[in-house]
């Protein structure tokens, strides 16, 4: 359910209004539920609007964490080579 | 006086409206300052109500293909209904195997309709027409009552010669043969869907309306065994294959990673909850070929500008239940089913 | 397309799958149930079950807000449009096609002259308002937490602008009720019958309620939570953390998601949405029947905005077909092919109950995506 | 489960939706179960892109010519849609002297139009096909939104063989030459009007729809001097003749009360005030004959159940200002000319 | 058909085309003006000129409602049902392709979306309003005495019904005003500069109106009329009496349609007709310009049934085309083929005057009918 | 202008409203502007009113006089001759 995607900020513009960058597709979406929003964040879109915005610090930990269980596992590996 | 004038039509400021269709003289108006302008032929300019066609070569047989044109909007980036409605009917005799030799084209009109707009069409279609080598060899215009169509329908029907010897057929495909497509996925249907007014978005993805058979003829030349063709229009590559599949009564298994898909459309998929597999194509190839040929047909598609993008995207298998599997670019595997319904944006 | 493509790796899932291989115990089987449609048709669409070890089985949830939408509220709608010829029905492509009573649906009331309309966004429903001010605009609104906001926005833009001739139909369901409905139901509570040992949380719903609703699950019935995002390594990795709770005997809160989910979730929204809406007493989800305090109504502050008083709109529940199993499969009792009319009398041409309904309910999803399993691969 | 189920279409309650035009299973439910179920026939059974068919024999040429359908009301006395829709376009085949072949059909349908009517549409169509022998090899489905459409449109293109050495063509006409109909004019349209809600009226009026290539055959084998052959539809006779005037470049005399016209046709253009010589035929023939066969032809006309009010009604002269002219039962002389924008009913 | 073949036989006609070359006088030329447009139709429909002497010269009047409508009614039409969706315009077939101003008719109109509708009757534009009450319903009336009664009845009926959504766009014509204009037209009056001998008097127009009012014009212009019905023999015997009357020195009223006419004329429908309309003080007629007392508006009392009142609609006069000659021509002073745009800028699909508008127009009926008669035939 | 016919009274109905016949085709008009018209009248029809009644004995008188003129022209031929 809910389907959203995060999408870049490309320009701001009037009444709570923006366009986003998705893979080169741009869209007028509502900046009108999130606050603080500056060009070049990432929103997570959905219906038209921005839900949240995403913290790309956090995206990175999250992907080094799935990257630390590649690294357990080569760890692993070589242990037991 | 003189005995039988008519003033022009007005191209720039008139609309379509009843009398175009009534069959009098503004009908034959129409047809003559019109469509006998940009289509002009021998057999079309006879103006009989059929066209008289020297017939295919000794032990050719014929292919008839027909198909109505309804898109909307009727404008689009990368063509519009006009050449579609060429492109769309030459494909369809084109996959057959046959050499498209002659079109006829009927054309519904909404009164109102702008005559400007109107030729743009014709123009777009006489084009796309001459280019591929195809003439429009006779047709017919109706008119209908605003609010009773939508601006301009096109049915077109296509003619072709087919070699003898030659049996292309979605019922063809055996296990252990190769799938391939000549180019990306998805690319008509989303130019399309990103110019409707509830969905509005923008992107550089053009359609890639396009007439097959030149590409084609170099395929069936460098890998004469190609067992089927299909152009995965209305429902996209996933109910084309299910088509194949279940006509030849085969399973297939796809590897999800070698399907050719544009970033944008791949985007726009994700924007509206779309699956670009089930996504109309108007240029683009489905093809069934033993494995031992599949890379000579796959180097005839890269070799030719429509099939530049060409890939390999998988196998025929044994299963009569023919079902359509994928392995997912993530490492599992799972079905394609055929289309149910029709696509909608989703939000869920 | 970043922050999207990087979580459907599949080298990196291949690792992921190695890690929760190794740290799930071959001596017991783990159940989890996603809530979400989201995960569930990430799961399908992805093939994610393929990478799982046997002995982790997934069990799809009602989180799709098309699947628990009861047929009587779409009978409703459809009454409304084919009885008022004034009336334009708008609504998202997803509920277009749910089934309602009389064969019906939304698709097929326009088809007998109904003037329904697909809209992107509740702001496109609000323009068409503004565009006909001639006709009654009426939105169908759907969806849980997270689709939500955008509709109390609109209504309370309508109520500025004092747009008279736009009012909205209020479906708004809310997660933590229909989580607490399962946990209460008697297959789960009674140990042993229904193995459940934790829930991979919403995705999106939690962007804007955060991650704290889900503390009294984790806490009063000892459940893990892990609220994941919907891209298919998001959701193995939450399938791993929630592995490693059960396994270190932990039922806590954990956010995988935090890349857009914070413990208090968007306040901005959520002022918005107890602004314009209120607690529905009960609410009937179809699958779950009557779930109380689940659903959203419009506060007597925004009548004028409000469908069903200014229409005088009636819901008369209509019951499932009683060989549906949905129930069973929504509490993770029963498998989509547990159902005797499963891909026969029940397909998502003809769907019979709400999991065939919409492609992420959990007969549609198996339906599409993994009825291939379910029999031999015959010769021909 | 089945691993392919699908429930069949409801053809009592059921309505066309979106669905069945998008392309995916219940477009192929639709197909399977109604077109190819009633137009059976091996072409169209092999379920492909194109229908694959036997070319004509040595020495002929092809005639192709197609038709768009869009009657209103579709079921009228005397037919409907389907069956119009055939005749149409084989007449149009057969009066280019050409063996009609094969038909494509292409349809276009508007949601929400019962699929009941559509089967009884479906099955006339088939009917008519198999009654003249002409088979629907290929086809296409269509399904445009409510207030799109009017229920149903259909294009039909026909192929026919035309045996070496002739030629039948609007410019064939020659001074000297009779013109011949082969029955009553005015019959389809003032059955149609009949229909319409703002005219209603009652009467025995049915229209003429009928396919003429055996009708034609006969002619062709008594008379094969015949030069020029025309179905007169939308637009009448009247205007039928003035197309054959100015493709060959010549006049015409005709003579009123020859022109065969039911009474109750004729009572029914005077009640609207519509001249029966403008109104719409879908069964018969203008045949131009050298004078001297002009007997033989009407004779092999007359001893046919399509032709048997056929009468000669006028005679070709010279005039590059290709006037029709017609000598009236009361004694003076008049222009034919073309139909001038649509027939409306008229008061004054 | 009864009454209406043996008025088009071609044997009693050669032996009346006898008679009347024997009674005309070779010494003399006669000319006569069929006021109707239906005689227009029956001399060109059937070729009665070609069974006339030579010196016997028919000159097509005005009596064609559709041809003498102004331009600027028609755009009155057209504003009103292009600026207001709420309206159905009906009227009958022969008002569709009248040519408007920007290239417009009211055919042309609905093809730009104005709802306009063809009726046969004015019962069916009545109906139509009880059809549609959401709708405002507005027939567009036009015709000469003989299409009056019908509209008078359906307000006088709306009135009763309290149908408060419809109404008339009254343009309803006098016939004796506009045979007055041309018998005092300067040409006519200086004897000698145009011949005209007499009038065929108007059929259907005289069985409501009688044969009286004609009564007026025989005595004081000293013109001969003889009222005839429609059908081709009842011209060529009111032809006959005319060439009597004026080899006899007669200038009388004399009625060749008794079967259908009487001296007081339909008693019933001259009483509705007055009930429900009055005078108007002046009326722009096509090709004849304002013509004073010769037509007709709805009554005060009928107010809300006069669409021109509800809707508050203007009549703005637009000159006809400069070269047009349609003046001259149904003064009889001149011919179609005198003007010099005839059958080339103007013909029946361009109409640029009034003459060429519908086929019982002067213009229209020669180039439909007779204009091979102006080029030779030429060999191929 | 004015078209109109004479159509044969073939049933009278309720509300002024009668059934006509012309050539064997039907039409219901409306009589509500003409009395006493009876079963078997021609009436000269216009828009689907009946306008006024056919007098048939008037109709005969004229089709004599056209007559007439053929029987002069007879008498003067044989005179001629
Ligand atoms: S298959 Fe259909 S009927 Fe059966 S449980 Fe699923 S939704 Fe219900
Ligand atoms: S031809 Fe046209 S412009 Fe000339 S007089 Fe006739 S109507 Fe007027
Ligand atoms: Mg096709
Ligand atoms: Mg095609
Ligand atoms: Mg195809
Ligand atoms: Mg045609
Ligand atoms: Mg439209
Ligand atoms: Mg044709
Ligand atoms: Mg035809
Ligand atoms: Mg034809
Ligand atoms: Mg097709
Ligand atoms: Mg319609």
């Amino acid at each position: 359910m809910c389907l959203a995607i995060p999408a870049r900020v490309v320009e701001l513009m009037d009444e709570d209004m923006a366009r986003v960058d998705l893979g080169g597709v741009r869209k007028e979406i509502s900046l009108a539920l999130v606050d603080e929003v500056a060009l070049g964040d990432y929103v997570i879109v959905h219906v038209g609007y921005a839900l949240s915005k995403l913290d790309p610090d956090e995206a990175e930990k999250t992907l080094a964490l799935f990257a630390e269980s590649g690294l357990d596992l080569q760890a692993i590996a070589e242990g037991s080579a | 006086m003189q005995a039988n004038y008519t003033r022009p039509l007005d191209l720039k400021r008139g609309r379509v409206d009843l009398s175009h269709g009534a069959g009098g003289r503004v009908s034959a108006q129409l047809v003559r300052e019109l469509f006998a302008r940009h289509f002009a032929n021998p057999a079309l300019d006879a103006g009989d109500d059929g066209a008289v066609l020297p017939a295919p070569g000794p032990g050719e047989r014929l292919v008839m293909a027909t198909d109505a044109h309804v898109v909307s909007p009727l404008f689009f980036p990368g063509g519009d209904i006009g050449c579609l409605s060429v492109h769309g009917t030459i494909n369809d005799v084109a996959v057959m195997g046959a050499r498209p030799l002659y079109l006829s084209a009927s054309f519904i009109l909404e009164e109102g309709y702008p005559l400007a707009d109107l030729a743009r069409i014709v123009e777009s279609m006489a084009r796309a027409a001459r280019e591929a080598g195809v003439p429009v060899v006779t047709g017919d215009t109706k008119v209908v009552e605003q609010g009773k169509g939508d601006g301009v329908f096109i049915s077109t029907t296509g003619l072709g010669a087919l070699p003898a010897g030659r049996t292309l057929s979605g019922n063809q495909a055996r296990p252990g043969d190769a799938i391939l497509v000549s180019g990306t996925m998805g690319d008509h249907g989303m130019a399309i869907m990103a110019q409707r007014e509830s969905l509005a978005f923008d992107s550089e993805i053009v359609s890639d309306t396009a007439a097959l058979h030149g590409l084609i003829a170099q395929l069936l030349e460098a890998a004469p065994s190609v067992r089927v063709l299909r152009d995965p229009t209305r429902g996209g590559l996933a109910t084309t294959l299910n088509e194949i599949a279940s006509q030849s009564g085969v399973g297939m298994v796809l590897e999800e990673k070698a399907i050719p898909v544009r970033e944008q459309v791949d985007a726009a998929c994700e924007l509206l909850g779309l699956d670009p597999l089930y996504v109309a194509n108007e240029g683009k190839l489905v093809v069934v070929v033993p494995a031992e040929h599949a890379e000579a047909a796959l180097a005839a598609l890269r070799a030719h500008p429509l099939g530049s993008d060409a890939a390999r995207i998988g196998e025929i298998v044994e299963d009569a239940n023919a079902f359509v599997q994928i392995r997912t670019g993530f490492g599992g595997k799972r079905m394609v089913d055929w289309l149910s319904g029709e696509q909608l944006p989703r939000i869920c | 397309m970043k922050y999207v493509d990087e979580f459907r790796d599949g080298e990196v899932a291949a690792t992921l799958a190695e890690a929760i291989a190794r740290e799930a115990d071959t001596g017991r089987r783990y159940a989890f149930m996603e809530f979400c449609g989201g995960h569930t048709h990430a799961i399908s669409r992805y093939g994610v079950t393929d990478l799982l070890p046997a002995n982790v089985r997934m069990i799809h949830g009602p989180g799709c807000p098309v699947c628990v939408l009861p047929i009587g509220r779409i009978d409703m709608a459809i009454r409304l449009v084919l009885e008022r010829p004034e009336v334009i029905l708008c609504t998202y492509g997803d509920c277009l096609r749910v089934p309602a009573s009389d064969r019906l649906s939304l698709l097929k009331a326009k088809a007998r002259g109904g003037d329904v309309r697909m809209v992107y966004s509740a702001a496109d429903a609000l323009a068409l308002a503004r565009k006909h001010p001639e006709r009654e605009v009426v939105f169908f609104a759907i969806g849980f937490e997270t689709t939500t906001p955008p509709t109390a926005l609109v209504i309370k833009q309508a109520q500025l602008m004092g747009l008279a001739n736009f009012s909205v139909i209020c479906n708004h369901v809310l997660t933590p009720s229909a989580i607490m409905t399962i946990l209460e139901s008697p297959e789960v509570r009674e140990l042993g019958t229904v193995p459940l040992d934790g829930f991979v949380g919403p995705a999106h719903v939690s962007t804007i309620i955060g991650s704290r609703p889900y503390a009294f699950f984790a806490e009063e019935y000892r459940k893990p939570v892990v609220i994941a995002g919907f891209e298919p390594l998001d959701v193995m990795q939450a399938i791993r953390m929630l592995i490693r709770q059960v396994n270190e005997g932990r039922a806590e809160v954990e956010n995988e998601f935090t890349r857009a989910v914070s413990e208090e979730g968007n306040l901005k929204a959520q002022a918005l949405v107890s602004e314009v809406f209120e607690l529905r007493r009960s609410f009937e989800w179809r699958g779950l029947r009557e779930v109380p305090y689940s659903a959203l109504r419009i506060r007597a502050a925004f009548a004028a905005q409000d469908a069903e008083r200014k229409f005088d709109l009636a819901f008369t529940p209509v019951p499932d077909n009683k060989a549906c199993e949905c129930g069973a499969i929504l509490r993770g009792v029963k498998k989509p092919t547990d159902c005797k009319i499963f891909g026969t009398v029940c397909t998502p041409e003809n769907p019979m109950g709400s999991c065939m309904v919409s492609s992420e309910g959990a007969c549609a999803a198996h339906y599409n995506y993994g009825r291939f399993r379910d029999v031999p691969v015959v010769a021909a």
